[in-house]
């Protein structure tokens, strides 16, 4: 069973984002999840090469080697890393705009996404897509959308393939707070409930639509309890808790196999503005720093990870150094690779 | 070869295509009992099943996502959008997503679906149930657009649109459903991107596209007794649009009346126009270009008021002759 | 409090569509809810006016006098005039393309609506609009719409221009439970609910969406319980009991008006067949004979008004024959109008 | 006259209007802390709080919706469409009902809402975020369509929409916020429908529309050295279109060039082109009439794509030059 209440409403803790993470000690966790020592050093891995690549990208914008906007996600490592590892390699990815993390935890090559969000002919749409656009479907990652919501009723059809095709893969479609209040989930939501279709919907609750607070953007918190209009199992975790998520995604992913669908709503953060554009004028510095000191998903992880014995302060270093010296190589591949050749222009518009 | 409606014509397709193909499905609102608004699909409920004949809720846009959702992991939808004044609820799929993703993906992904919607006017079913915008389509690259006129050209291009990697707009008119016309025995396929010369003439070139080409011919037919010899050109597809025929014609007539229901402003007939003027045909031009389309109005519920919005014969024969003679 | 159960789940009933009416007998009722006799007896009156109105604009289809379809709300006619006497005559009404009900019990001139109806100039469109297009804004009747669902979001905008300019009115605004499965549903509602917006939806459940049965397109039911997702109050009531409806708008009106935003869901039947192009393929003779022989609107309130001595037999047939009357004049009133004249035909596109 | 940059003059026009009629509000996504997506409506909340200044969850239909329901009660709701690409989603609104109420209701309403929308590419912004598509709106009678190149046009025009009783689509470009120039003292307001010529000439027309203006009048200053004499237009409003003021240069000039950034089929330049060469102006050609518009692709991401897939100065430069020489 999930830590993460299902149905009843956390209305209340929601409301105060004060989501304690579940109680029991590492060890015993991972032993009742299953997860080897090796699993849950490989998810640090991951998180803190995910980490590096945002702080990277940040880095590589102001030094104005980016020609184009892009969003962050520093902060919802745990969800990404969480989720991915919790589903088979062979489901498929409805990614969304901030979707960077998603993408390296589904085993992207973080060359070819760094040589995409510079813009290079070797990058996964070839250029033309940028950080908003990646996909990669040889590993079954639909692409990203610049469209906010616009997966969300996608991933019905991604679904009812499957069913059609007595497929034993889900689809995972993620979606942030503020894409609940498109009209398409709704009619997304309806649809895959009603037909029975193996779809995992991730919403990824960072507290902002942009610079909406989500509690001036929806009538009810939390959002994941909107699935009960629809008879549809839901659940609202601690998205900063890499096992609360790995452990909830489990239950949930099953029960999408088994063909009944699932929302799983993760209370996360986003440390960088919204993008390029943002001054952060509408959140303080106080809140954003409370996240960093004590809710940040990586610390947390370390923390637990060294306190069970499972790694040591020692090899947390190194693995935080090997994890950024692959985002070094991949900017050095991404920058010696060649621009498209603008006589291309009109390639891929038609099949 | 046998005479069919274009209503039995566009089923027949979609029923021998479901029969070649299984990954071809249909999917929209009351197709399955109900057949459809019009019954385009009457029978198939019983024919295919309804996992094959997908009855949705009222959801327009997660209709076409869902379309594009499935084709991306192979299968080949076929979505009904009831009235083509619908499609706007779900142009966002339509756009930002099915018309563009092959692009932004860099080629890696295709989208092969049809989205087959009614248009036009005619029927009294007013502002909201009536327009013509097979014209807007076109200028959203990634798409394209058909448009039959006869039976034939509408069985033989599902096919091809069905087939199609890419997106297809398939627009169907109401007025011609039970328009009766020849179709080939057997299998056959039209290709996109050629457009027919319905009827061959040498004093003018007039291109139109649905209901329109039936009242082109109809006055053509009287004209000719009087020597006036019409070119009736039929580009069945607007996108990708054949404008090498429309050239040639123009080049041999020296003179071009493009005719459509759709409102006159925005029109694809200055799409035609503009493609025939800054070409070599330039040179060959005897008379202004003309265009003879929808009036700038929603269209009304009155019949009259209806009638008066689109091009009708009369209108039609006497834009031919201002032109011929030079007087307007 | 209206009979009506706020809130708790009447979901097998509503599967079964079996929805008892309320015990209490009528002058009882009738005196609780402060209504006199002679309102009781011109509900019943308008009533027989919506009937006869309905089968008139059949009639006249078959009789090949009108260009267009036509969505009949025969049947329904508790539901429109329960609900608009229950709000106060100046409070908006969006209506949908089953719309011709609730029209005439806001106090449409039936001959302006018949005249509108064939396409007349004298008609309340000048003939431009037809059934699906009916409106009067000289009454706050904003429109009938042609596109389903349409109007459920352009009740926020209503709603939003009442209280900016500090209005008691409300907004009304009414469509079907297959709207109900619309994106623009799930928006508006959030909105409502968020802005505390003065507006009273009105879900129409006829059972269908056209042929669809609501079973096969709703993923749970009823509808109206989606309202919680916004904490929004609802209730799920018997449509063909005019005087439950009457009951429920009353306190769903007075909620909106003080700020809190009301859905409330009326089961009820559509007699004729979704337009012209329906062959009734969908669903079975008994049904359609079973809501007529036992839960007609019409005879359902007659039979009570005659029981309670309000109204006897003459009068009934009095009252029926006189809307008939005034049906017939409607109609000789549009039949002698002129049409439109079609040099007028690029008038109103612009003002 | 002041000097202010082009959001400072569309910003400044809320503004005033805002004091000088208290039924205009504000209302879309992260327009009041954040000011826009681009900054346009920075410091507003404060001024007008957040009652007028309405921020709204992610729901492009009912933000337009909203406005529309709110203008039918008198209101003058200004909506901000974060960018051009997500009018998609509330399309049918827009359409189907803003457009076409007035006309189906008989003329017995209006619905005065303004919707911004800022287009174009040139941001790296990729397929989603960077299209031109105010060809297509101009194929919807009953709106209007509005499209500034200047600080002083984006003023004057946007108070008009403000003040017009119908449904107007305003739409603005990324790439000219930050461009400067001189805006009249006090209050002025500018018709729809009366294009601007730039800059006179008598060799060649040069039809052209917000960016493409900029581009346009740098190249004809250049070619103006060389003696070839370009005369540019900017319609400034494409629904109404100012045909007469082209037709009169087009007659002066017998040359027609017609530049935009939107994808060239089905662009707007289509629309220009049918109305010139079907009208009197069509004995005084010249030469072959031509356009030089935007690729038929998406928007692509790479910087070096993106600038090709739109017309460049030296791309403007170059068609002058081969229509002026008869080279092509
Ligand atoms: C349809 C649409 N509306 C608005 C935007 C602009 N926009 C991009 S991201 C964003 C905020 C999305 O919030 P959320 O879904 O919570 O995702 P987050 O950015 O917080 O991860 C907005 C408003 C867009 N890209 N698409
Ligand atoms: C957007 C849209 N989709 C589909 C239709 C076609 N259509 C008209 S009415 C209708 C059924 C609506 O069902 P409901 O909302 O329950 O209203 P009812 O007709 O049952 O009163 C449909 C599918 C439409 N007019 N608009
Ligand atoms: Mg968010
Ligand atoms: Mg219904």
């Amino acid at each position: 069973m999930p830590s993460g209440k299902l149905g009843a409403g956390v209305t209340n803790e929601v409301k105060k984002m004060v989501v304690e993470e579940a109680g029991d000690d590492l060890r015993a966790r991972a032993d009742r999840l299953q997860l080897s020592d090796e699993q849950l050093v490989e998810m640090f891995r991951t998180m803190c090469e995910i980490r590096h690549f945002e702080y990277m990208a940040d880095k590589l914008y102001a030094m104005g080697k980016v020609h184009g906007t892009m969003h962050l996600s520093a902060g919802q490592e745990a969800v990404a890393v969480g989720t991915a590892r919790a589903v088979h390699v062979d489901d498929y990815l409805i990614n969304h705009h901030r979707g960077h993390g998603h993408f390296i935890a589904k085993g992207a090559d973080i060359k070819l996404m760094m040589a995409e969000f510079l813009g290079k002919d070797t990058g996964y749409c070839r250029g033309r897509g940028g950080s908003m656009h990646i996909a990669d479907f040889s590993s079954n990652s639909l692409g990203a959308n610049g469209i906010v919501g616009a997966g969300i009723p996608q991933a019905v059809g991604v679904g009812l393939a499957l069913q059609m095709q007595k497929s034993k893969q889900i689809v995972l479609a993620i979606f942030g707070d503020g894409a609940a209040n498109e009209g398409v989930f709704h009619e997304a939501l309806n649809m895959v409930a009603l037909w029975k279709l193996p779809v995992l919907y991730v919403c990824e609750n960072n507290k902002y639509g942009m610079s909406m607070d989500i509690e001036r953007a929806a009538a009810k918190l939390p959002i994941a309890q909107r699935a009960e209009s629809y008879g549809m199992p839901w659940y609202c975790i601690d998205g900063n808790d890499i096992l609360t998520v790995y452990d909830t995604m489990k239950t949930a992913a099953e029960s999408a196999r088994s063909g009944q669908p699932v929302l799983v709503e993760t209370l996360t953060y986003r440390y960088f503005g919204h993008s390029k554009s943002d001054r952060n004028l509408y959140r303080s510095k106080a809140e954003i720093e409370e996240w960093h000191e004590r809710r940040d998903p990586i610390k947390r992880f370390e923390a637990k990870l060294t306190q069970a014995g499972i790694m040591d302060e020692a090899l947390a270093r190194k693995i935080d150094d090997d994890a950024l010296a692959a985002i070094d190589e991949a900017v050095a591949f991404a920058e010696a690779s060649p621009d498209p050749d603008p006589s291309s222009l009109t390639e891929f518009v038609y099949a | 070869m046998p005479e069919i409606t274009y209503l039995e014509a566009v089923r027949q397709a979609l029923w021998e295509e479901m029969k070649r193909d299984d990954r071809v499905f249909l999917l929209g609102e009351d197709i399955g009992r109900y057949g459809g608004a019009f019954g385009v699909t009457h029978g198939m409920l019983d024919e295919f099943g309804p996992e094959r004949v997908r009855e949705t809720p009222i959801s327009e846009a997660t209709i076409v996502a869902t379309a594009i959702g499935a084709s991306m992991l192979g299968m080949r939808p076929v979505a009904e959008i009831m009235f083509m004044d619908f499609i706007y609820l779900a142009l966002d799929q339509l756009v930002n997503q099915a018309a563009k993703m092959r692009f932004m993906f860099g080629g890696r992904t295709t989208v092969p679906i049809v989205l087959r919607m009614p248009g036009g006017s005619g029927t009294g079913a007013a502002a909201q149930h009536s327009q013509s915008i097979e014209s807007m389509f076109m200028h959203f690259p990634g798409l394209k657009v058909v448009n039959p006129s006869t039976p034939k050209d509408a069985k033989g291009l599902l096919l091809t649109a069905i087939r199609d990697p890419n997106p297809v707009v398939f627009v169907e008119h109401k007025l011609l459903y039970k328009t009766k016309g020849q179709v080939p025995e057997g299998e056959y396929t039209i290709p996109f991107g050629v457009a027919e010369i319905k009827r061959p003439g040498k004093d003018l070139t007039l291109v139109a596209n649905n209901v329109m080409v039936m009242r082109s011919l109809a006055v053509a037919e009287r004209l000719a007794k009087e020597g006036i010899d019409v070119e009736v050109i039929d580009p069945r597809t607007l996108l990708p649009l054949d404008t090498e025929t429309i050239i040639e014609s123009v080049i041999k007539t020296g003179r071009l009346l493009v005719v459509h229901e759709a409102c006159q402003t925005g029109g694809w007939a200055g799409e035609v126009i503009a493609s025939v003027t800054g070409s070599r045909a330039f040179d060959y031009l005897d008379a202004p270009v003309r265009r003879l389309a929808g009036k700038d109005v929603p269209i009304p519920y009155n019949r009259l008021l209806e009638r008066a919005a689109v091009p009708q014969e009369e209108d039609i024969e006497c834009e031919i002759r201002a032109i011929v003679t030079g007087k307007y």
